[in-house]
């Protein structure tokens, strides 16, 4: 079978699905910021598949770059933000992070 | 040339107005200096007014006026056009006011010496002036109106001259208002003219109602106009019923009852008479006539028994005044005005006089540290003739003036009123014969009470020690005295002293040709030669294209001999005889009373109670007055005050009031429906979020997991 | 000409004030290093600069208006003009909302931007003297003044419910927090009365733009722009005179007219001086200027069938008033403050009793009213400031004397009082005499009753000067008003009271004498006025009219 | 089975395995190090993709830039002396539901992907992308560019700002 656009998306399923477990389950901020990345690459992925089978073209590649912009400032910021709990609450577990009970 | 008249004429005008101003700003830096500026500023204004009536009476005789308009202001096609004009009975009126106000500006820098507003009162003396030349130079109804308010403020002002005084003050509010009241009538008058005649011009409005045009269509309403226009000259001329004014007025200082109260401001009534004559009809002018005939004889009355110096003169005055304005009533129109002009030289005079004797008593109370007695009661007076000469003299002259004596100016114009009135009656008859009577009985009187006044306070021994202590007063104060005695005498008028009719003031003052149509107007005031005098009185009034033309009329002065004035001269020896008796009468009375006592006014005092204390009591006028007026003004203005508090914002009260307890009730069922309803949803919805807060627990992460969740579900049912 | 080039001159006059609220708002509160506060006389001055600029341009509308263009009813000859589309927007259930931004001037309401302007100016003086919250009341100050401007500019009746809504909110502050002791009654009453009328001006508005489609207030006043289906439509229908009732008596209560008028002695006894000086100055002119230029010429019919009622109402009011400050029934606390707004309610019965004339004669003479009554009551209104101020009572029974004491006090306090008795010579005299001339032409027996109005103005304002100026000072006055001489160094007004007061005497005694410069801005309009009026209304001439 | 199929599998089996470390791992920096390898295996199904330049800044971006930003990220609030540098989870019960849920989604997604007819259209494949890609960069998505790069700018700058010790 000819290696098609589904199996790209498949792989970036897989992917997607991975992340998101990885962001609910963790405790570890930093290791719900790789889940995100995760996440955030499963869309990559499909961005490009669709450039290369579904016509998308250079325009997909476009948005590709966009999003690893955005991953990179988000990183930086998340990052910042971490350390800010670190400074805030000795630790990291964001868990126990719950200013927003009700 | 006659531009050149008009020139000066406006000039004349403002000078005052500059005395005012100087005197207002700068009296304060000035000080006793002001007196002086106002006396030499008014001896100017003398000197042009002599020029100017020269210049009308002699080199213009053969115009009627001289005159300018100019358009004040206008809105669309409605042009309101204002001017000056003089014409011969204001030429002589313009020196009338000016010598006497120059007289008195003179008089007063003694008599108000020391006082604390010395500057002021030369200042408000200079706006009188001024407001009163406005007058006498109008030409139309509107400035006679504006300058007629003027003259009311500023005899406001000085006869509140000595505000602490609460008498003071009540007298100015009061002579104010009762001038209102006449002003009502003034301007009321005035819209009628102008709402049919659309011009506030004179010459205007009679050419208007000689062309037959009537407002309103009715020659009532004309009456009526004339009546309004009239009711001006009561306020100001003091005529019965609003005379009250005038013996308060009193409460002024000397030198202003003489120069308002006296000689001008209470003729400018008369004067107004006078300029709109044309206009009255029949019977307007028996209105006029009953007024006066009214005027003449209540105060005269009145004067019988006061014993307030100045009151006397007061009453006396009014009395006067309605001499005039009887005779203007008869159509006796050049003898009211002559009556006039002759009544301010002496009366000026008289009060002058009655001002230098208070200021001598003044000055003798302050001598003898006296604070208490009344200075101006003639009874504590008496043998002023030994201590002021120079006053007893002149005042001597002036009261026969007053009283009608032969050789006297008074004479020559109070016997021809008489005579008018006697023409009068005898042209009209019935009921119209009380007239003259009155007149008559008034002249009596007259003779009597100012021969009672300066019997008891001239003649005989002082009655009080004040009196020993008086002294004739400094030369400012007696000149004046001299020159307006000088002027009392006959050869000023005419050269005859027992017949004025050939002097150059009847020459010079012609009764005008009405302008009223012959079927409205008695027919003996109708002149003979029957003068086109519509059609002159068009013919001048011409409007530049600027509006701003400078121009004479030139009505002729042509002498229309009427029925009436043919009818008085038949009268004229009747009515001298009569007069002279009458007045002889009257000083004899006087004499035997007071001088010789032969009869015991005491006794008289007795026997008449009831009209002794009538007449001292003013027939109770004042009184009556208060009574029925005023209180009902103030009851009214009480009541609506009241009715405005408790009814009208009472009703404003309530509605909120009953929209409060609507409100209220509307709150009740709010409180308990509503929002129990209301309440009951909140609690559900509290205990169920209660329950359901719990999912929120602030984990980012359980946040996330519900998100998935609700983008499961989505994704299951679009599928 | 400045109303051909296009410079925006009636925004910035109308809109200058937010300028002055900005910089009020934003001085820092300090005090310098005497101690002094500083940021009030920032703030105060700021507020003289403001309402002085504002000054100077209706100064440069009034020589740049040219009074031959007449207005009222001809939007070309409306000068000045800013027509901008303001809100255009399509809302369900109501339908097209066409909105304008359209400023205009004739000859109706130069006069009155020239008084607003006048009055706001002068009203800063007395305001110096307010200490509390400063900045807030010069912020509410402007915003008034902002308010009243707008009134007076406006030509698009939204627009115009829009600034007469504006300026309600500020008035009921400034009485409510700096006035008197019973300030709450009077600011309510003031507040609720005045909304009263705003709503009846609320529905009527609506229910013009549903039968012509437009706020324009200038095409309501042609009957070819109503759809002759709407309710408004036709002439002399129920609904259209029910509307002109409406519009009428929402003015009628700002004139105020009798019976609407009970709000304003309470308003004036209880406001601070200076917001005495806009109320009797500008805002009782917003009434009838408000009937000029909406009630009547938009129902002419209706004013017409009414005609007669509103000249009652006019004679009633002169009369009325002028009994009640003449009586005042609560003995023991006359107060001068209250004695000068009955005679308002008196004063401006007569612009009632002038308009309802409909002659050339008495519009022009109600209009010349308006500004004469702004500026003479504004004048009596600081008068009694200022002995306010210093003894702290109005009681008219509580002075006397005062001749003596203060002497330029009381010359200045007798021109206003003369020139609110209508004395020749001053402003007042000429508007009173053409209103009389024009009312009596039409209503006759009306115009002699009001004439009492005369006599009874003579004798309670100078019922007032007696009991303040003369007699005897009582026994507490006799010493100086300020024995330590810290805010009072001498007895009678000082420089500044004298920089308020004496323009406004100048004004009046020049107007007296040269009526001109005003009369002049109307004649044209006011005329244009009457031949829009002409075919409905009865314009006398018999004495049968009453 | 041609070269590209192997690659394919190679890659995509390389980025799932070592996503599933990332995610399953208790040991933070084993993560951390895993995500370096399932990045590296993206780059290589770009590569596959015809999409070079991606590729190439996927390397870059991702390993050189995003990756050692959290690995410092983890050796800044991580004691680095203790011995805790593991990351805790949940407990059992969450784990299992956030297994089925998420196992649920992906399942979902497969089915969608599979059984959805997708429009093709294949790409030919070019000598580079990289100048379209900047053409289109400069040309079409500027302010999209621009937009991106003020945003870096404020994320560092706000990064800073929060991340600096009060």
């Amino acid at each position: 079978m000819e290696i098609g656009l589904t199996h790209y998306l498949f792989i970036s399923a897989i992917l997607f699905s991975l992340g998101l477990y990885g962001i609910i389950t963790r405790k570890h901020a930093i290791m719900v910021l790789m889940g995100l990345e995760l996440v955030l690459n499963a869309a990559n992925i499909n961005f490009i598949a669709f450039a290369r089978f579904g016509g998308m073209n250079i325009e997909g590649h476009i948005a590709a770059i966009f999003v690893i912009i955005l991953a990179a400032a988000e990183a930086a910021v998340a990052l910042a933000i971490v350390l800010n709990i670190y400074q805030n609450f000795r630790h990291v577990n964001i868990d126990e992070v719950d200013n927003l009970k009700g | 040339m006659t531009q050149d008249v008009m020139l000066l004429s406006i000039i004349l005008l403002l000078v005052p107005m500059l005395s005012f101003l100087i005197n207002i700003f700068f009296g304060d830096k000035l000080g006793r200096l002001s007196g002086i500026v106002g006396t030499t500023i008014l001896g100017i204004d003398l000197g042009l007014a002599i020029v100017v009536a020269f210049t009308k009476l002699v080199s213009h005789a053969d115009l009627f006026i001289i005159q300018n308009k100019i358009e004040w202001f206008n809105i669309g096609s409605i042009k309101i056009v204002v001017g000056f004009g003089v014409d011969n009975i204001a030429a002589i009126m313009l020196v009338v006011v000016t010598l006497i106000s120059f007289l008195v500006h003179l008089f007063s820098t003694v008599y108000m010496e020391g006082d604390r507003r010395f500057p002021k009162f030369f200042a408000y003396l200079g706006l009188f002036t001024f407001s009163m030349l406005g007058i006498v130079l109008a030409n139309n109804f509107l400035i006679m109106y504006i300058f007629w308010e003027l003259v009311g403020i500023s005899s406001y002002l000085l006869i509140g001259f000595w505000y602490e005084k609460k008498s003071a003050s009540d007298a100015s509010k009061k002579a104010f208002i009762t001038n209102r009241i006449g002003d009502l009538g003034f301007f009321i008058g005035i819209m009628i003219l102008f709402m049919t005649y659309g011009s506030f011009m004179f010459e205007d409005v009679f050419a208007g109602i000689s062309s037959g045009l009537m407002p309103f269509n009715s020659s009532t309403m004309l009456t009526l106009a004339g009546i309004g226009i009239f009711m001006g000259a009561m306020g100001k001329s003091a005529q019965w019923p609003l005379h009250v004014w005038l013996p308060d007025a009193m409460e002024g200082p000397t030198p202003v009852s003489a120069l308002i109260h006296a000689a001008t401001m209470v003729a400018a009534g008369v004067y107004l008479v006078a300029k709109v004559f044309a206009m009255f009809t029949a019977d307007a002018l028996t209105f006029i006539a009953i007024i006066g005939t009214i005027t003449a004889f209540i105060p005269a009355t009145i004067a019988l028994t006061q014993t307030d110096f100045k009151k006397v003169l007061a009453y006396s005055t009014v009395s006067q005044l309605g001499f005039m304005i009887m005779s203007m009533g008869v159509g006796g129109y050049t003898n009211g005005f002559f009556h006039l002009v002759t009544h301010a030289w002496f009366k000026a005079g008289l009060f002058l006089a009655s001002g230098s004797v208070i200021h001598a008593m003044h000055h003798a109370m302050h001598h003898m540290k006296d604070h208490h007695s009344d200075p101006q009661d003639i009874n504590n007076m008496g043998g002023l003739k030994h201590t002021m000469p120079w006053t007893y003299r002149t005042f001597l002259v002036v009261t026969l003036a007053l009283s009608g004596i032969p050789l006297t100016s008074g004479f020559l114009s109070k016997d021809g009123i008489l005579a008018g009135t006697l023409a009068y009656a005898n042209l009209t008859g019935g009921w119209h014969w009380i007239i003259p009577i009155m007149g008559f009985a008034s002249a009596g009187m007259t003779a009597f009470y100012m021969f009672r006044l300066t019997i008891v306070a001239f003649h005989g021994e002082p009655k009080t020690e004040i009196a020993k202590h008086t002294h004739e007063n400094k030369a400012q104060i007696v000149l004046p005295l001299v020159i307006l005695t000088v002027l009392s005498f006959w050869f000023f008028y005419s050269p005859n002293p027992i017949d004025a009719s050939k002097g150059w003031f009847h020459a010079s003052v012609t009764q005008p040709q009405t302008a009223v149509p012959a079927a409205y107007q008695w027919d003996f005031l109708i002149s003979e030669k029957a003068a086109p005098a519509a059609s002159q009185h068009l013919s001048e009034s011409s409007h530049g294209e600027t509006g701003q033309i400078a121009e004479a009329g030139s009505h002729s002065t042509g002498h229309y001999l009427n029925k009436l004035q043919e009818e008085t001269h038949h009268f004229h020896l009747l009515a001298m005889i009569l007069s002279l008796l009458i007045a002889g009468t009257g000083i004899a009375f006087a004499f035997a009373i007071y001088q010789f006592k032969v009869i015991s006014a005491d006794n008289l005092e007795a026997r008449f109670k009831a009209l002794h204390n009538f007449s001292l009591q003013k027939w109770f006028f004042d009184e009556l007055y208060k009574a029925t007026v005023i209180a009902g003004i103030l009851g009214i203005s009480k009541a609506l005050s009241w009715f405005d508090t408790y009814v009208v914002d009472g009703i404003v009260n309530a509605s909120a009031y009953l929209t409060r307890g609507y409100g209220k009730f509307v709150g009740l069922f709010d409180n308990i429906v509503i929002d129990g309803a209301v309440n009951l949803t909140a609690n559900t919805t509290g205990y169920l979020g209660s329950k359901i807060r719990k999912i929120q627990t602030g984990q980012v992460q359980s946040y996330v997991v519900f998100v998935l969740l609700g983008l499961l579900i989505i994704l299951y049912f679009f599928i | 000409m400045l109303g051909t080039i296009n410079f925006p001159i009636l925004t910035w006059i109308t809109f200058l004030p937010i300028l002055g609220i900005l910089i009020v708002l934003l001085v820092p509160n300090g005090k310098d290093e005497k101690g002094q506060e500083l940021s009030k006389n920032i703030i105060r001055w700021v507020s003289l600069g403001i309402t002085f600029l504002q000054l100077v341009l209706a100064f440069v509308i009034y020589f740049n208006f040219n009074p031959a263009l007449t207005g009222v009813n001809d939007i070309k000859t409306f000068q000045f003009v800013e027509k901008l589309s303001w809100i255009n927007a399509h809302l369900p259930m109501v339908g097209d909302i066409k909105i304008e931004y359209f400023l205009g001037l004739d000859g109706l309401s130069v006069p009155m931007i020239l008084l607003t302007a006048i009055i706001c100016f002068i009203a800063v003086f007395p305001s110096f003297g307010i200490n509390k919250a400063v900045k807030g009341y010069f912020a509410m100050y402007l915003l008034l003044d902002l308010g009243m401007m707008g009134v007076f500019c406006a030509l698009d009746f939204f627009l115009f419910y829009l600034f007469w809504e504006l300026m309600l909110l500020p008035m009921y502050f400034l009485i409510g927090i700096w006035g008197g002791p019973r300030k709450e009654y009077a600011a309510i009453k003031f507040f609720i009365y005045t909304l009263v009328g705003s709503v009846f001006m609320l529905l009527v508005m609506i229910g013009l733009y549903h039968s012509t489609g437009s706020f324009n207030i200038i095409e309501m006043m042609n009957g070819h722009n109503f759809r002759p289906d709407s309710i408004f439509g036709g002439l002399n229908t129920t609904i259209r005179y029910t509307a002109f009732m409406g519009l009428f008596i929402g003015f009628a209560i700002k004139v105020p007219a009798f019976p609407f008028h009970t709000w304003l002695p309470d308003a004036h006894v209880e406001a601070p001086t200076p917001i005495s000086v806009i109320l009797a100055g500008v805002l009782l002119k917003m009434g009838a200027y408000g009937m000029m230029r909406i009630a009547f010429p938009i129902f002419p019919d209706a004013f017409g069938y009414f005609q007669t009622l509103i000249a009652w109402i006019g004679m009633i009011s002169i009369v009325y008033g002028a009994f009640c400050a003449l009586g005042q029934h609560k003995v023991g606390k006359r107060d001068f403050k209250k004695l000068i707004a009955y005679s308002s309610v008196s004063h401006m019965g007569l612009v009632l009793l002038g308009m309802a004339s409909m002659r050339p004669e008495g519009m022009v003479g109600a209009i010349f009213q308006m500004f004469n009554h702004g500026i003479i009551t504004a004048m009596l209104f600081m008068i009694v400031g200022v002995i306010y101020d210093r003894a702290h009572t109005r009681g008219l029974d509580d002075f006397g004397g005062l001749a003596k004491k203060m002497p330029v006090y009381t010359g200045i306090m007798a021109i206003a009082f003369f020139a609110a008795i209508g004395l020749p010579g001053m402003s007042g005299f000429i508007s009173e005499v053409l209103v009389f001339l024009g009312a009596f032409q039409s209503y006759p027996v009306l115009t002699v009753i009001s004439g009492l109005s005369i006599i009874l103005g003579a004798a309670y304002m100078l019922w007032a000067l007696q009991k303040i100026f003369f007699g005897a000072i009582p026994e507490k006055w006799q010493g100086p008003w300020d024995p330590t001489h810290t805010k009072y160094k001498t007895d009678d007004v000082n420089m500044l009271e004298k920089v308020a007061l004496i323009p406004l005497a100048i004004i009046i005694l020049f107007l007296g004498v040269y009526p001109n410069p005003i009369l002049n801005l109307m004649t044209g309009s006011v005329n244009q006025f009457i031949e829009l009026m002409r075919p409905f209304v009865y314009i006398g001439g018999s004495l049968v009219g009453m | 089975m041609d070269l590209v199929t192997i690659a394919f599998y190679f890659f995509g089996a390389l980025t799932i395995i070592f996503g599933a470390v990332v995610v399953f791992s208790k040991n933070i920096m084993y993560s951390a190090f895993s995500l370096l390898f399932t990045f590296f295996g993206i780059a290589g199904l770009y590569v596959l993709l015809n999409a070079d330049f991606l590729a190439i800044t996927q390397i870059m971006i991702y390993i050189g830039g995003i990756l050692v930003l959290i690995i410092f990220g983890v050796m800044l609030t991580t004691r680095i002396t203790g011995v805790d540098v593991k990351s805790g989870t949940m407990g059992k019960f969450q784990l299992a539901t956030t297994g089925i849920l998420t196992t649920v989604i992906a399942i979902t997604l497969l089915i969608v992907f599979s059984s959805t007819k997708w429009y093709l259209k294949e790409v030919p494949a070019v000598e580079s992308t990289v100048n379209d890609i900047g053409n289109k960069l400069l040309t079409n998505y500027l302010l999209a560019f621009e937009a991106a790069s003020m945003l870096l700018l404020i994320a560092i700058v706000g990064a800073a700002f929060i991340a600096r010790k009060k």
